[in-house]
C-alpha cells in the first residue's frame, strides 16, 4: 500500500469523527464490492452554510482518510459549494490514491451528497444537480488486462 | 524505527542468517551449472543430491522423489495440470476444497474451463474437511483428490491421513498443498498415503523463489517446465543452486527442531487467544482450537474493517495480516472464512496473526495491549457499532 | 587447487558480488512478503518495480511489460504454452526452428501431442535462418513465431529484425528466445518489433532462479502459474525479491557495461578464434563468423569426442564445455550442429569457449597451448586418425 | 560427471595405448547410440595366451578408461579366461561408472569378443561360448520414469 503522507495524516488523526444529534441531514452509502459502509452527518444553516459535519466510516484505510478529507473540504462550504466536492477534489487533496484505492474515494463523495439529499427533503428543498442517491455504489473497476 | 514485530510468518518468514551463509558460497565461488562436465561444477550436482536427501528423510519419502521448483504456486499448478493430463483416459474430475490457497483454486478453475470436472468439497465452521464428504465425491472417473495439509488463513489442520486412505482404498492420487504445514508440523507421507506434495521454502525460513513437489515413485506426471534434462527430465531450467542450498539448509534446521518449536509456538499461540478473546469484546476465534497451526492465530472482530487495524497495528510496529484480500487487488472477503460461515462484514474484520520460535510472550502483551485499543479506536469510528 | 579459468559463461556466469552485496539485506532485513499492508513489506513492492523499470529500459520497454519468472525454462514455456491457448480461435500452427534451445524445442514437440501444428525451419551451415523461409511457412492459421535472438551453442545472432518486421506484416505474434543474447547485445524491442522476449539472470552474472518475461501490451497470454494476484495477476508466486533485486542489480550494471564488454570479448574471441584455426589441424568454427556473440566460440576437431576433451581441458583447470549432450543424460549428439549438417562424428568432437569481460589475453594462450597438446594426444588414441 | 578416482586415473594415464603389427586378432566396435569406437588388438601365442594388448578409442572418458582397464585385465590371460572378462568385471575394476557411463563399458567387452573372434576365424578355432559379434552395440537405457 502506498499512500501518501497526506493519506496517512488523515488516517491517523481523522478530523470531525462522531454523530451530531439532530442533523440537517445524514447519508449512508455503502459499496457493494467492498462491503465498507460511510454515513455523513451535516449540520446546515439557514443560510444553507455548512457549519458542521461529521462522519463514521467501516472501510480501509483510503475509506477514512478520505472521510476525514472530505469533511473538511464541505466544512464552511455552501450546499452549492460542497456538491462541487467530488471525489477527484478529494483525491487531489490528499495527493492521491493507489489505483485500486480510487472506489473509496466515491464513497465519500455520494455520502455527501445522500447527506445533502436528505437535508433537502427535509426541508422540501430542491438542490440543482443533485440526484436521489444510491444505496449501493457500483464502478467498474481499473481497465484491466485480459485474463485467461 | 521504534519497535518492530514482525507476526506475519504465515505470509513468509526472515530467511536464517545461517541459511545464507550457506548459499552464499554457491553465488561467487561454486557458481557453476550443475550439469557441466568439468569438476568445478559437477561438485555442485551432488551438494543438490544432499539437499534433495535432507527434504527426502525428512518426509519420509526416497531421494529421487523430491522436485525441486520456484515455489509452493509452481508445485501445485504442477501437480494439478500435469497429472490431468497423464491420467486422462482414466477420468476427468478431481476434488479439492473450497479453503484452498488461490494456487490451487484458480488452477481447479483453469482446468474446469479446459473440460475438467471439479467437486469444491464444503468446510465445517472451523474449516474442516469431512473425510466422509471426499468418500461421497469419488466418481468412476475421479483421478485425483487434492486438500491442502493446513489452512494457509485460519490454520486448521485437515484429516491428512483419513483423506489418504480413502484415495488409496479407491486408487485415486492424493496430493496436499503443505506450503504451510511442511516443518510446522511432522509429516510422513508413508503414514499419511501422500502421493505428491507441495512446499515451499520461504515459509521456514529459507529463501523465496524455491520449492518442491514430491512426487511418489510411480506416479505418472508429465513436465510442467518442459526442456533441458534437470530433475531427472521432469522440470527444467538450470538449477537455482543457492536456492537449493538454503532450502536444504533451512529443512534441516526447521527439522531439527521441529517438535520443540511447535511447542514452544503452541503455548504462545494460546496465551494469545485465550487473551484476546477474554479481553476484546465481540470477538471470534477462526479455525479449529485444537487443529491448528501451532503458529497460526485468526481472529474476527466485528464492526471492524481489516485493513485499517493492520494500518494501526503496523504504525505501532506490528506487522500482522487480514482475511481480507482488499488490498491485493481484489476486493472481494476472503474465501477461506466465506467458506466457514462468517457473514461478509464480518469476514472483514479478520485478523491473522502467525508466530515464528522469536516470538516473545512480551511481543504478544505488546500485540494485545495495542489491539485493545485500536479496536476499540475503530469501533467508535464505525457506523456499525452503537455501544 | 592451480589454475582455474572459467570459459563456460553461457552456461552460467558467477554472480557478481555486487549483486549479491545488493540481494542480501531482502534475506534477513527486508524480507517482509510485497503484498503485504504493513509499510515493512509494503517498501518492497517499490524495490521490485524499480528492477522492472530497469530491465524494461534496457529493452525499449515499458515498465508494466516485464514479468518476472523463475528463469529462462519458464519464460519460453510460458510464451509457447500460453499464447497457444489465448489465440486458438486464430489458429493452431506456431513456426519455430531446428536451432532453438530445448525450453522451446521440448515445449513445442509437447504442445505438438495436443495437435498444435509446428514448422521446425532449418538453419544454413551457419546456424542462420532465412527470413524469407519464416514469410513462406507462414498459413493463415499461424499464431506464432518463435526463433531464438542468439544460439547458445554456436552463437549465431539471427536476423531478429528482419523476421520481426515479417511477423508485424502479417499481424503474427513473435517471440524470441534471448536468453543468450540479452545484455550481451544491444536490444531494442520496437526496433525488432519483438513482442514477447525470455531472459534468464544467471546469464547476465545475475543469479540464479530469476529470468523474466516481456510481453507486450496487448498480447492476450493466459497465466501459465495461476494462484495469487502477483505480477499484474498474471504469474502466481511470492515474489522472490532477493531474485529480483539481483537481477535487477545484475541488469544495470551490464547495460552499462555493454558495448564496452562486446568490444573486449569480441576482440578475444576473434584471437581465440585465430589462433585456433591456424595452429590445430582438421578444425572448424561452427557459427557464423561476424554474426556471432561476443563471447562465444564454438569449434570441432575431427578425430576427436567431446567428452574426453573437456575432461582433460578441466585437469588443466580450464571449464569449457562441449555440443554433446552424451553426458546430460542423452547421448545424441547436438541438434544444433547436426541442423548446421555437421556429421554425427564431427558434432561429437566440438568444444565451446564463452569468454567474461574477466577472460584475459593469457587465459586464451594458455587455453589453445593446452587445446593443441590435448588434441594431439586424443586423436594419437583414436581409431579413426590416420596421421 | 561423478568418475571415480581410478576412472579417473585410467583415463589420465591409459594403459596399452597404440596398434600391434600383425596382431593375432583386431576388432572394432561401435556404439550406434553415442557414436563412439572402440578398436583392440591382440597378439596371442600358441598356448592360447594373451602376450599384448593394445587399443585405440573415439569415446568418452568411461570408453577410455574401461579400454584402458580391460587390456590390463586380459592381459596374459588365456583366450578362455580372457572370455570371462565381462563390463561388469570392468566396471568393479574401475570402482563403478555413472548410470549413464554402464553402457560404454559394454564397448570394451564387445571389442574383445570381436577381436577373439577375429583370432579365431584366422586361425580356424571354435572358442567356447564365443558370439559373432555385431558391429553396433544397442543396449536398452537405465529403466526410466514414464515421460509426459
Ligand atoms: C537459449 C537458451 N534458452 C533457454 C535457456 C534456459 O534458461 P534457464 O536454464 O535459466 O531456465 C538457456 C540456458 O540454459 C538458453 O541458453
Ligand atoms: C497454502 C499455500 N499454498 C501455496 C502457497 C504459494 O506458495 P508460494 O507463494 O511460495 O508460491 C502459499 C503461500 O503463499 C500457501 O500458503
Ligand atoms: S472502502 Fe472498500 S476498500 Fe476502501
Ligand atoms: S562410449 Fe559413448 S558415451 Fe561413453
Amino acid at each position: 500500500m502506498a499512500y501518501s503522507e497526506k493519506v496517512m495524516d488523515h488516517f491517523e488523526h481523522p478530523r470531525n469523527v462522531g454523530e451530531i444529534e439532530n442533523p440537517s441531514g445524514v447519508g449512508t452509502v455503502g459499496n457493494a464490492k467492498c462491503g465498507d459502509i460511510m454515513r455523513i452527518y451535516l449540520d446546515i444553516d439557514d443560510n444553507q452554510v455548512i457549519q458542521d459535519v461529521k462522519f463514521k466510516t467501516f472501510g480501509c484505510g483510503a475509506a477514512v482518510a478520505t472521510s476525514s478529507m472530505a469533511t473538511e473540504l464541505v466544512k464552511g462550504k455552501t450546499v452549492e459549494e460542497a456538491l462541487g466536492v467530488t471525489n477527484k477534489a478529494v483525491m487531489e487533496a490528499l495527493d492521491g490514491l493507489p489505483p485500486v484505492k480510487v472506489h473509496c474515494s466515491l464513497l465519500a463523495e455520494e455520502a455527501i451528497h445522500a447527506a445533502l439529499w436528505d437535508y433537502a427533503e427535509k426541508h422540501n428543498l430542491k438542490i440543482e444537480g443533485l440526484e436521489k442517491p444510491k444505496s449501493d455504489i457500483h464502478e467498474d473497476e481499473e481497465e484491466e488486462e485480459e485474463e485467461y | 524505527m521504534g519497535k518492530f514485530i514482525y507476526l506475519d510468518n504465515a505470509a513468509t518468514t526472515k530467511t536464517d542468517p545461517k541459511v545464507v551463509e550457506a548459499m552464499l558460497p554457491y553465488f561467487t565461488e561454486n557458481y557453476g551449472n550443475p550439469s557441466s562436465v568439468y569438476s568445478f561444477a559437477a561438485a555442485n550436482k551432488e551438494v543438490e543430491s544432499e539437499q534433495r536427501e535432507i527434504i527426502a528423510k525428512s518426509l519420509g519419502a526416497k531421494t529421487n522423489e523430491i522436485y525441486f521448483t520456484a515455489g509452493g504456486s509452481e508445485s501445485d499448478n504442477w501437480a494439478l495440470k500435469a497429472t490431468v493430463e497423464a491420467y486422462a483416459d482414466k477420468g476427468n474430475h478431481i476434488i479439492t476444497t473450497k479453503i484452498e490457497h488461490h494456487a490451487i483454486l484458480h488452477t481447479a478453475q483453469y482446468l474446469e474451463s479446459k473440460g475438467i470436472q471439479v467437486t469444491y468439497l464444503d468446510v465445517d465452521e472451523n474449516g474442516l474437511v469431512d473425510p466422509e464428504a471426499v468418500r461421497a465425491a469419488i466418481r468412476p472417473e475421479t483421478i485425483l483428490i487434492s486438500v491442502m495439509f493446513a489452512n494457509n488463513e485460519i490454520g486448521t489442520i485437515e484429516p491428512i491421513k483419513e483423506i489418504g486412505a480413502i484415495a488409496k482404498e479407491n486408487g485415486i492420487l492424493f496430493h496436499t498443498d503443505a506450503v504451510q504445514a511442511y516443518m510446522h508440523v511432522p509429516i510422513d507421507v508413508e503414514e499419511l498415503h501422500i502421493d505428491m506434495l507441495s512446499a515451499s521454502a520461504h515459509k521456514f525460513n529459507g529463501p523465496k523463489g524455491i520449492g518442491f513437489l514430491y512426487i511418489r515413485k510411480g506416479v505418472k506426471i508429465r513436465s510442467f517446465i518442459h526442456g533441458g534434462a534437470q530433475e531427472r527430465k521432469r522440470r527444467a531450467g538450470t538449477e537455482n543452486v543457492p536456492g537449493i542450498v538454503g532450502m536444504g539448509t533451512a529443512a534441516k534446521l526447521a527439522y531439527a527442531t521441529l517438535d520443540e518449536r511447535a511447542k514452544y509456538e503452541s503455548e504462545l499461540r494460546d496465551y494469545l487467544i485465550d487473551r484476546v478473546l477474554k479481553e476484546i469484546p465481540y470477538t471470534r476465534l477462526n479455525g479449529d482450537r485444537v487443529k491448528r497451526l501451532p503458529n497460526n492465530a485468526n481472529f474476527s472482530f466485528r464492526f471492524i474493517e481489516g485493513e485499517s487495524l493492520l494500518i494501526m497495528l503496523d504504525m505501532k510496529g506490528i506487522c500482522t495480516s487480514s482475511g481480507s484480500a482488499c488490498t491485493s487487488g481484489s476486493l472481494d472477503p476472503s474465501h477461506v472464512l466465506l467458506a466457514i460461515g462468517l457473514p461478509h462484514e464480518i469476514a472483514h474484520g479478520s485478523l491473522r496473526v502467525s508466530l515464528s520460535e522469536e516470538t516473545t510472550k512480551e511481543d504478544i502483551d505488546y500485540l494485545v495491549d495495542e489491539l485493545k485499543k485500536i479496536v476499540a479506536r475503530i469501533r467508535e469510528m464505525s457506523p456499525l457499532y452503537e455501544d
